[in-house]
């Protein structure tokens, strides 16, 4: 059935998003245990967290085919918050 | 009318708006007071006519609330109240109480009332809002309880819509939360952390379900949009009254030596509050505007536009603007909060109370709706009314941004009462739109006894 | 609604998945939290030596494997959801169950770290640091609960058989929700146990 | 519109969040009330103190003035009024017992209460105990 094949690719599809959110995640955890700090990192950090909030919102959430504006206010949500942190961040370092 | 005992409404409704006309006299006394020091002092001093003001407000609002719930629950259940004798016995027991309350503030000092009705046994009299006697408010427990048994039994012996329980919901939240008006410990810290639960879980959380079902009721009937669309507009909103109100408590436990956390969740929260309002304002212009007839009350339609967008200005906007701690630290207790409290209490209470008479009180006096010349006096007065309202709260705000820089912010602070003086002018501003407000109020009132113009039945084609 | 309305892979444009209701309640959630990190952020930008200070007593390993299991259980509901779209409710229900044993893990991981914390004497009161993370990972903790309860729900309906390829909004609902756990335990996680 | 949106889940939102917030609050409320023992001068509490604040609600007090913030604005805050009064409660009880009867002519006046000498050491005994809460600095100045 066409349904049935439509929903096996979106598992395989599933399944390497979670690989790519996982290896994100250990190297968050590995930034972690390095102890690192300072502009560049804070940039790094919210870029991956900027590129996973975006996977699961358009392929778990399954936003990525929704018409309107739903997606896109999730998007706006993500990159305003992860922007503001960055600039409190760098308020912080001065 | 479509059942009889909804007639039990009307008493509610007369008195409210009585004691809503002494609400508004006692407030022109304290605003000239303000400006006018020694006006009736000794014997009415701004403590009392302050007690008169605020608890005749609550008084009438809860004679309004009571007297929308007698109406609007026998149409929603379809059949007639539970007791409609009992309904008659309590409005003649919370009158009546109310009454003698109210003459006592006036007519004994207020210790000397104390002593009358033993405040010794179980103290808890003289904290704001909750001044009544102790015996006062063991009487509205059981007038609140005798009226809950009376609609409960109602509700859940007929058609369970979602207003009926909402406002079911609002009532017994009202009535529980008001228990804690009897826990008045030594500690002045625990003593006012359970005040609030009282004060502000009433009107930021289990009031706002009241507002929200006779809002959803009245449009309902106004609009003849799908109850269905209505009611879960009406869930949605409540919801969100609640998410945001409930934890919004916080905004109170900035200052009074709660932990220091309350200023980051009741901040992040309370900001949060105008959420629900704004979607209150959207829901009525949505279905006034999707309407699918076109009801002969045009006054009532008022109201309740009215109603959402003057709480989203009042409660909504004018709460945000001093909710934030860093801002509150400056604004707490000073006129910026009296701004806040006259314009939330008139737009989100007193307007949907008189939403809920002007649609009623024509049916309860079996007409559809009133004399077109009765309408445009009632709309008149809506206008003075809530124009003058917004002229308080400007005048009010304007008086206390002027206190928060003379008093608190500036680098050389003055005392309060030199403060006070500086900012008189405002004051006197205030007064003058108080007796428009007035004046509004009185075309109110007379706008029931006129009668003629086109009766309205005539337009009213399509009613079904 | 048609056979394929609901289904990732068609290519036309969909309406939200689940029901409309949820995603209210959603993007309410995401404004609360979003202005808690925030305030978190510009809180730090004024204490960073405390807030620096503090975040190095955290258990980043508990953090990070709570990452990972919420991130898991995020794609058991996704096997789940495409389990239902081709009607395999039973199927469905077990992903479910997984997830729900997921969020399971992390609940008792995140026990486990609270009461360190709390063994240690601290309370929101302790600094504002402490008030951020405890503030922010037990409100997200409450969520995660909440999440649970919703799933669980579904999983009993799905094996009850009250959904179907043809129906299916119940499962699209609690699906959403727990996404949004997941999505705001991926800006936490590095924002504060991480981050400096 | 294809857009699902059904009364129940309104519903259930309804119920699910208010209950959610609700347990919520209680858990914040279950910490405050743990923590208030470092912030309420509860030590400071004698009968003398809770005396005062008797007399201080028997006297509708808050219908005139604030305390902590809270109450009427046409006259001034009284919870550091001790400390605006030199740390005095000598200070608070001469004031209260001067009041002319009659008032000040066109001022605001404090009523003559008649208050025993018991009761205004109550009373200025519960102000002092009031303006050692831990208010996390409030009010800003000593103006009130």
């Amino acid at each position: 059935m066409k349904a049935d094949a439509a929903t096996r690719r979106a598992d395989v599809t599933a399944l390497g998003v979670w690989l790519a959110l996982c290896g994100l995640t250990v190297a968050t955890w590995l930034v972690g245990q390095a102890g690192v700090g300072g502009a560049a990192v804070v940039a790094a950090l919210m870029l991956s967290v900027l590129v996973k909030g975006q996977m699961v919102v358009d392929f778990y959430m399954g936003l990525k085919r929704v018409r309107g504006p739903w997606r896109w206010v999730v998007t706006g949500w993500l990159v305003a918050v992860l922007t503001l942190i960055g600039v409190a961040y760098w308020l912080g370092g001065h | 009318m479509q059942y009889r005992s909804q007639a039990v409404a009307k008493p509610y409704f007369i008195a409210a708006i009585g004691l809503f006309v002494g609400q508004i006299l006692f407030g022109l006394v304290m605003g000239l007071q303000y400006v006018w020091g020694d006006f009736l002092f000794p014997e009415i001093p701004f403590n009392v006519a302050r007690m008169v003001h605020t608890n005749l407000l609550i008084v009438w609002l809860l004679f309004g609330f009571m007297g929308a719930a007698y109406y609007l629950v026998p149409e929603e259940s379809e059949r007639e109240l539970h007791s409609p004798g009992l309904a008659i016995l309590l409005f003649w027991v919370f009158l009546i109480a109310g009454a003698l309350t109210i003459l006592g503030y006036l007519l004994v000092p207020y210790a000397g009332l104390a002593k009358l009705t033993g405040n010794d046994l179980l103290p808890t009299m003289g904290r704001e809002f909750l001044e009544q006697p102790t015996i006062t408010k063991i009487g509205i427990v059981i007038v609140a309880l005798g009226f809950l048994y009376n609609i409960g039994l109602t509700i859940l012996g007929g058609r369970k819509t979602v207003v009926n329980l909402v406002l079911l919901t609002g009532l017994t939240g009202l009535a529980l939360l008001f228990l804690f008006a009897f826990y008045n410990p030594d500690n002045l810290v625990k003593d006012k952390f359970y005040w609030w639960w009282v004060v502000h879980l009433w009107v930021e959380g289990v009031w706002e379900l009241i507002l929200g079902s006779i809002l959803a009721f009245v449009l309902i009937k106004v609009t003849g949009v799908d109850r269905e669309v209505i009611e879960k507009w009406l869930y949605v909103i409540i919801a969100m009254t609640l998410i945001t109100g409930i934890i919004g408590t916080g905004h109170h436990y900035y200052w009074i030596g709660t932990p220091e956390y309350w200023q980051w969740w009741g901040s992040i929260f309370s900001a949060m509050e105008p959420i629900p309002f704004f979607m209150m304002t959207v829901f009525a212009f949505n279905m006034v505007n999707r309407r699918r007839r076109e009801h002969p009350n045009k006054a009532a339609v008022l109201w309740a536009l009215g109603t959402a967008v003057m709480a989203f200005l009042g409660a909504g906007v004018w709460g945000f603007l001093h909710t934030l701690a860093p801002v509150n630290y400056y604004t707490h207790g000073t006129q910026i909060t009296a701004a806040h409290g006259h314009m939330a209490f008139y737009g989100a209470y007193v307007m949907i109370v008189l939403t809920m008479i002007s649609y009623a009180m024509p049916i309860l006096r079996g007409q559809e709706a009133s004399d077109e010349r009765s309408q445009v006096l009632e709309m008149w007065s809506f206008w003075l009314m809530t124009v003058s309202m917004v002229f308080i709260t400007l005048f009010l705000t304007g008086a206390g941004i002027l206190q928060v820089w003379l008093q608190r912010y500036s680098t050389d602070p003055i005392p309060f009462m030199a403060a006070q003086e500086k900012i008189a002018i405002f004051y006197w501003l205030r007064e003058i739109a108080g007796v428009v407000f007035l004046i509004g109020l009185v075309l109110y009132v007379v706008s029931f006894f006129v009668k003629g113009g086109r009766p309205a039945m005539a337009s009213a084609a399509d009613t079904a | 609604m048609d056979m394929t309305a609901g289904l990732p892979a068609a290519t036309e444009q969909r309406s939200l998945p689940g029901d409309f209701a949820i995603w209210i309640f959603i993007y309410a959630e995401l404004l609360v939290f979003g202005v808690f990190f925030l305030a978190y952020a510009f809180a730090r930008s004024h204490n960073v030596e405390l807030f620096d200070a503090q975040q190095r007593f955290l258990d980043r390993n508990t953090g990070a494997i709570n990452t990972l299991v919420l991130i898991t259980s995020s794609f058991l509901v996704v096997r789940a959801v495409n389990a239902i779209r081709r009607d395999a409710a039973a199927v469905c229900a077990r992903w479910l169950t997984a997830a729900i044993a997921c969020g399971g893990i992390f609940v008792a991981l995140k026990l486990g770290e609270f009461h360190a914390k709390f063994a240690a004497g601290v309370t929101l009161s302790t600094n504002t640091f402490y008030m951020f993370y405890l503030s922010l990972t037990f409100f997200h903790f409450m969520h995660v609960l909440m999440g649970m309860v919703i799933l669980a729900v579904v999983a009993v309906k799905a094996r009850r058989g009250a959904y179907s390829a043809a129906s299916h909004t119940g499962v699209e609902t609690g699906a959403s929700y727990w996404h949004m756990v997941d999505l705001v335990w991926i800006v936490l996680f590095p924002l504060v146990y991480v981050m400096h | 519109m294809s857009e699902v949106f059904t009364k129940s889940m309104a519903r259930n939102i309804y119920y699910g969040g208010s209950l959610f917030f609700i347990l919520l609050f209680l858990a914040l409320t279950f910490d405050t009330d743990g923590t208030l023992p470092k912030r309420d001068n509860r030590a400071a509490l004698t009968e003398q103190v809770a005396l005062g604040k008797k007399v201080w609600e028997e006297n509708d007090c808050i219908g005139c003035h604030t305390l902590l913030g809270e109450g009427a604005y046409f006259a001034p805050e009284l919870g550091n009024v001790y400390k605006r009064f030199g740390n005095s409660t000598a200070a608070i009880v001469g004031f209260i017992k001067g009041r002319p009867p009659e008032g000040i002519p066109g001022r605001r006046s404090m009523p003559q209460f008649n208050l025993s000498d018991e009761e205004l050491e109550a009373v200025a005994a519960f102000l002092k105990y009031a303006s050692e809460i831990d208010t996390a600095n409030w009010p800003p100045n000593i103006q009130g």
